[in-house]
């Protein structure tokens, strides 16, 4: 099955071939190994994935059970939960790190960090990234970030309470909301993983731009690649205007600068400004890398090509583009110039349309085909059909009228779960158990896979779905206890559903947590190609070697000929080198 | 892209033009003309300087057009942001 | 300069070889370049929120020279633009294989930035003496983090500098692969292009 | 309960409610046909042995169609929206002769200012009243809304009205009850430890009974 990889053109530039006896630091804390860089990053957010998960669990019982103790609440501190009730102070809290953890330490790192470092090198043929040793001191740098974000919890005053958008002046006044070293510790530990984050892209970049192999051309780029390079411009890109923005609200709060305070007039639009700037290029970088992965697992699954893979190209191109004129949607209640607000209404109608092209791809990838359901797959349609709920209901947002009733509600909420659970989440697992034979040699367990999919696919509806209706009837986000309102006295069954729902899909991510560490060890070991995947990562061995391929490949073909008439097989790696053939006889083969 | 190996751009001769350049701004910026037309000249002067940077001493005069192109290509941002939010306060 | 004909017989200064067609240049200075389209947008925060707030408030700032020392900070823009010329000379030079000249220019080079620091932190003194705080409404907010910033990356710059000098002592550089020196260079000139609109926006206008 | 939009009592819920139900049926046909045909196809196009993929890359005409058919979409739902918002927050949208009040957020209540019978706000004879907001029904109101701290957000779900009230900001907004009764002022903004309980009342009068309530300064007890 392995295929013979031809011979080729040009010599190894950098990597060496051979793994040569390394001290076990080297090997695997200090390493420049893009594998065992992107392992470490994997490794690291899972376990933010888990903390962001803790955080949410407790902002459900609040919600869900208001006023009564939390089951094991009693080991809180007095000053976040007194008898395991929680404070007011401490639930904002909660919704801030929830947030910030889930979107710049869990999601962000997943999709960038973890498959950005893997998958790039494997699937373009190079030997590692550009620059190896950057590559190490962006995740070593990243480390100390999140450290120092899990500290503020225990920092005097409590941890950063100003939501994970931060809008000044209450982050930056800390009579505001008696929190001043928690909100210091956000913003320094968020300026570090900027720099990290930026390390890291400007490096994928490089290696993309030069180090593809030879016959790579961009149009036969896996989308999956096409979808990193282009976010990494997006985090090249955006970081820096969120790291700019937070070392002013950082003076303001430490030296008494007046950028975001009114007082010697300030303007908090402009932090808003600045924060969306970058944050709506941030829910790009967080969906892209996502769609890249469903585009190669879908095809993978249906045996077909990607259908119209340059509208897909071009798509994943329009998006990052048109993302830089939409910022203002999130503010138009804010006060913004109203006519400001109509032009990015309209640019945001207009990005609906790069992505509603990627949908009706996707269908038509699968159209056709001939399905295999195997895990990765059944998590990439979840992906699909969520995403588009989620986009969706971006439509009734983006109609400014509409807006004036659901901004700040829970239809924000349930849309930005639907994107992100939804969309990344799902796109998440499926790359994970996708690439999880090449990272580690061996397979996860299909079964106890298939049983998470299916309680996560329908505790997730049964926890985001109704948050719908809750927005519709005006359940503000961000509060603590929706009783203190009589119009929203009678949602408490709707809320009270929803965290027994959370709680099924936490506990359902343990099966996930127990099956990925379990089959690490014990997992049947994983031949070289275990998915009939044309990917030049599939060519060597699981995991590969370090160095990754014995000679530079040679490409021939895009990555997704599934069912080639031209093969026996469904499937025709990019490297194969096929004997020339009359072209009237390769018809039926 | 003179063929000649030891062919430098005259990088003195850039030298004097930016020391020139510099002492012009400061010339200007005294003028008692309207405050607009001060800037206008004045942000015209700087972009004169910081254009002969780049393609001299940066050499983005001989590089290859796509690297030409990614120098420059983050600068429509800058320019979207500060037009759309100056619109804020301007219109 | 030809420097992309001269080294035809070089490996290291020319575009990774037997790959696909990529930037053309170099991987170091493709990174380089990427890395400064982060630079441009990290200023562009800075900056573009300078330039909202004074369009908001324009009264928040008084007019050249009143508080700011303009004369002083010509001169300092005058070292600024001598450090570029003395590193782009040094560049020059390796690429002659000229290493004497490499490391006298870059010796030069190292002083000249260090000095520029140097006047900007008396520069910062005297402002502070009389008066003139960070917090001092939004003439002062923005001047001391545009110029901080400035500062602090003119600093690292010397700092790569002052590494760069020792390699070029230990003998690392030569016609054929002088990566760092242009790398460095790179870094270096953009910081001083950055100072260019800094010079213009805060003192002049 | 209610499983769409609660009832809406002031003009703008009209607009608003119709809209939302316009986008819902537009969003709901996408919905339905693309999460149909996908399912569809999975079960259609299940492996089968023998049965192998169809070697297709994709098809030009189709990709023009879609593209084309959901940019008419959204630009018509953007278009129709744009009226909307002019009407409801643009700059001059605010009647001429509506009835001003000053909305003063702070942490965290609201300090609601009115003008005395000279119906000019600024003057000596202002009155101020906390938490409570008492408008005439069918006039227009123009609530002028700042802040003192943070940033809050002044929300009746009632009268589908939200804006947020800025620190530095004087910020108009308006609009124009329907119906008289009781409702709630939510604080729809994160501003600090109280923000859920932020809480004021909408208490709108018939004209008879706002003009004796405002006679008497707010002060005294509306005679029934
Ligand atoms: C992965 C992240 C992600 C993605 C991809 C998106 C995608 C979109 N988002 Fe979302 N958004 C967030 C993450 C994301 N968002 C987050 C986190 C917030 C909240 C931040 C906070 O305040 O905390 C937010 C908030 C948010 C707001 C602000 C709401 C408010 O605060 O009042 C708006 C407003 O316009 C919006 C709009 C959109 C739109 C139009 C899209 C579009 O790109 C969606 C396009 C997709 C489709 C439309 C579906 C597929 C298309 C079809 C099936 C074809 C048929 C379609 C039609 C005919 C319409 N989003
Ligand atoms: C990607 C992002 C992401 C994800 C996955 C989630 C997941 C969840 N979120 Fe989150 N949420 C946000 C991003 C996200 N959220 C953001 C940005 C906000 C806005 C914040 C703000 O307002 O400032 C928000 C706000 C928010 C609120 C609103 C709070 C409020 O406004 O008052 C609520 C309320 O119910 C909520 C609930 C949940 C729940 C129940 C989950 C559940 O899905 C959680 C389920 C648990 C897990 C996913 C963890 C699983 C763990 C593993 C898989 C680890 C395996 C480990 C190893 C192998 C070692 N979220
Ligand atoms: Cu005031 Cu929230
Ligand atoms: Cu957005």
């Amino acid at each position: 099955m392995a295929t013979i990889t031809a011979p080729t053109a040009g010599h190894i530039a950098t990597g060496e071939a051979h793994a040569h006896e390394m001290s076990f630091l080297r090997k695997y804390i200090f390493s420049t190994d893009h594998k065992i860089i992107g392992i470490q990053f994997l490794i690291m957010s899972l376990v933010f994935l888990l903390v962001g998960g803790l955080l949410a669990m407790v902002i459900r019982w609040q919600l869900g059970f208001p006023g009564q103790a939390m089951p094991g609440g009693g080991v809180l501190p007095d000053t976040m939960a007194p008898d395991g009730i929680v404070l007011p102070e401490f639930y904002n809290a909660l919704v801030t790190m929830h947030g910030t953890f889930m979107v710049f330490f869990a999601i962000m790192p997943l999709l960038v960090g973890v498959f950005g470092n893997y998958l790039i090198p494997l699937k373009i043929g190079a030997p590692d990234m550009a620059f190896p040793r950057i590559n190490m001191a962006s995740f070593w740098i990243a480390v100390p970030a999140g450290i120092m974000m899990i500290a503020g919890f225990v920092v005097e005053g409590g941890h950063a309470a100003a939501g994970w958008t931060a809008y000044a002046p209450l982050s930056e006044r800390a009579d505001l909301t008696g929190v001043s070293m928690g909100q210091i510790l956000w913003c320094i530990s968020l300026i570090i993983l900027g720099l990290s984050s930026i390390l890291g892209s400007f490096n994928y970049i490089t290696t993309v731009i030069n180090l593809r192999a030879p016959g790579m051309h961009w149009f036969r780029l896996p989308l999956s690649i096409w979808a990193l390079f282009v976010t990494a411009i997006l985090v090249l890109l955006a970081m820096p205007i969120l790291s700019g923005a937070i070392i002013m609200l950082l003076f303001d709060q430490t030296l008494g600068t007046h950028f975001f305070g009114p007082a010697q007039g300030g303007q908090p639009l402009l932090w808003q400004h600045l924060f969306w700037f970058f944050g709506h290029p941030e829910v790009y970088i967080l969906i892209l890398p996502a769609m890249g992965f469903a585009s190669d697992i879908i095809a993978n699954g249906s045996r077909k090509p990607v259908f119209g893979y340059a509208s897909m190209v071009f798509a994943i191109l329009a998006i990052a583009v048109l993302g830089w004129g939409v910022w203002g949607h999130h503010m138009f209640m804010s006060g913004m110039n109203p006519t400001l607000g109509t032009s990015f209404m309209i640019s945001t109608m207009l990005i609906a349309v790069p992505s509603a092209i990627k949908v009706f791809n996707w269908l038509g990838t699968i159209w056709g085909g001939s399905v295999r359901f195997h895990v990765p797959m059944l998590h990439a349609v979840a992906f699909v059909s969520m995403f588009i709920i989620g986009g969706l209901s971006g439509i009734f947002m983006a109609s400014t009228p509409v807006d004036i009733y659901i901004h700040d509600t829970y239809f924000i909420v349930a849309h930005l779960h639907y994107v992100l659970f939804g969309g990344s989440l799902f796109a998440i697992f499926a790359a994970i158990s996708y690439w999880y034979p090449k990272m580690f040699g061996r397979m996860m367990n299909p079964f106890w896979a298939k049983v998470h999919f299916v309680i996560t696919f329908i505790a997730y509806n049964g926890v985001f779905f109704p948050m719908h209706q809750l927005g519709l009837q005006g359940h503000m986000r961000r509060i603590f206890d929706p009783n203190e309102y009589e119009f929203l006295q009678h949602l408490q069954g709707i809320n009270t559903f929803i965290s027994i729902s959370a709680f099924v899909l936490f506990a359902a991510q343990f099966i996930f947590a127990i099956n990925f560490i379990a089959s690490w060890f014990v997992g049947a070991k994983a031949p070289d190609n275990p998915w009939d995947d044309n990917g030049l990562e599939w060519t060597v061995a699981s995991p590969p070697p370090h160095g990754n391929f014995a000679t530079i490949p040679r490409v021939f073909r895009g990555p997704y000929e599934y069912s080639s008439p031209l093969v026996e097989e469904d499937f025709l790696p990019q490297n194969r080198e096929l004997p020339p053939q009359p072209a009237a006889s390769a018809a039926h083969t | 892209m003179e063929k000649a190996k030891h062919a430098h751009p005259n990088y003195i001769g850039i030298f004097f033009f930016l020391a020139a350049l510099t002492a012009v701004e400061l010339g200007v910026a005294f003028l008692p003309w309207p405050k607009m037309v001060l800037i206008l000249l004045l942000i015209f002067l700087a972009i004169w300087k910081a254009a002969l940077v780049a393609l001299y001493y940066m050499h983005l005069r001989y590089e290859p057009n796509r690297l030409r192109l990614l120098a420059i290509a983050p600068l429509p941002l800058a320019v979207i942001l500060v037009v759309a939010v100056t619109r804020e306060f301007r219109w | 300069m030809a420097h992309a004909t001269a080294m035809l017989d070089d490996d290291m200064m020319a575009p990774p070889r037997g790959y696909e067609q990529g930037m053309g240049v170099y991987n170091e200075k493709l990174g380089m370049w990427v890395f400064l389209g982060s630079e441009v947008m990290f200023f562009t925060a800075l900056i573009g929120a300078y330039i909202i707030l004074r369009v908001a408030h324009p009264d928040a700032w008084k007019p050249p020279g009143e508080v700011l020392n303009v004369p002083l900070t010509a001169i300092n823009t005058f070292l600024l633009i001598c450090s570029s010329v003395t590193m782009v000379k040094a560049f020059a030079a390796i690429q002659d294989g000229n290493l004497a000249g490499l490391k006298r220019w870059l010796i030069a080079t190292v002083l000249i930035g260090a000095g520029f620091v140097g006047v900007q932190v008396f520069e910062y003194m005297h402002l502070m003496s009389v008066g003139f705080v960070p917090s001092e409404g939004l003439y002062g907010s923005t001047f001391y983090t545009m110029t901080g910033f400035h500062g602090f990356h003119v600093t690292v710059g010397v700092i790569c500098m002052i590494y760069v000098t020792w390699r070029a002592f230990r003998g690392k550089y030569s016609a054929a692969d002088h990566r760092g020196v242009e790398v460095v260079g790179l870094y270096w000139h953009f910081v001083d292009l950055v100072w260019i609109i800094l010079f213009t926006i805060v003192y002049l206008i | 309960m209610n499983w769409l939009l609660p009832p809406g009592a002031s003009t703008f819920a009209g607009e608003i409610d119709w809209l939302y139900y316009v986008i819902l049926w537009v969003t709901g046909i996408a919905f339905v046909a693309t999460e149909v045909a996908l399912v569809w196809f999975l079960i259609r196009y299940r492996a089968r042995p023998g049965v192998r993929a169809r070697y297709y890359h994709g098809n030009n005409k189709a990709e023009v169609v879609w593209t084309s058919v959901t940019a008419i979409a959204v630009l018509v739902l953007g278009l129709m929206s744009a009226g909307g918002w002019n009407r409801i927050k643009g700059r001059d949208s605010v009647p001429p002769n509506a009835f001003p009040v000053i909305v003063h957020a702070k942490q965290f209540e609201w300090e609601i200012t009115y003008p005395g019978p000279d119906l000019q706000l600024g003057t000596a004879d202002d009155f101020t009243v906390r938490n409570q907001l008492h408008v005439p029904v069918d006039r227009a109101i123009n609530a002028t809304l700042t802040s003192e701290d943070a940033i809050h957000s002044f929300f009746v779900p009632a009268w589908r009205i939200k804006q947020d009230a800025v620190p530095g900001m004087r910020i108009q907004v308006w609009f124009q009850p329907t119906q008289t009764g009781e409702f709630e002022i939510a604080c729809a903004e994160l501003c600090g430890l109280g923000h859920y309980r932020m809480r004021g009342s909408v208490t709108v009068h018939s004209e008879e009974e706002f003009d004796r309530w405002h006679r008497n300064g707010g002060q005294l007890a509306l005679g029934q």
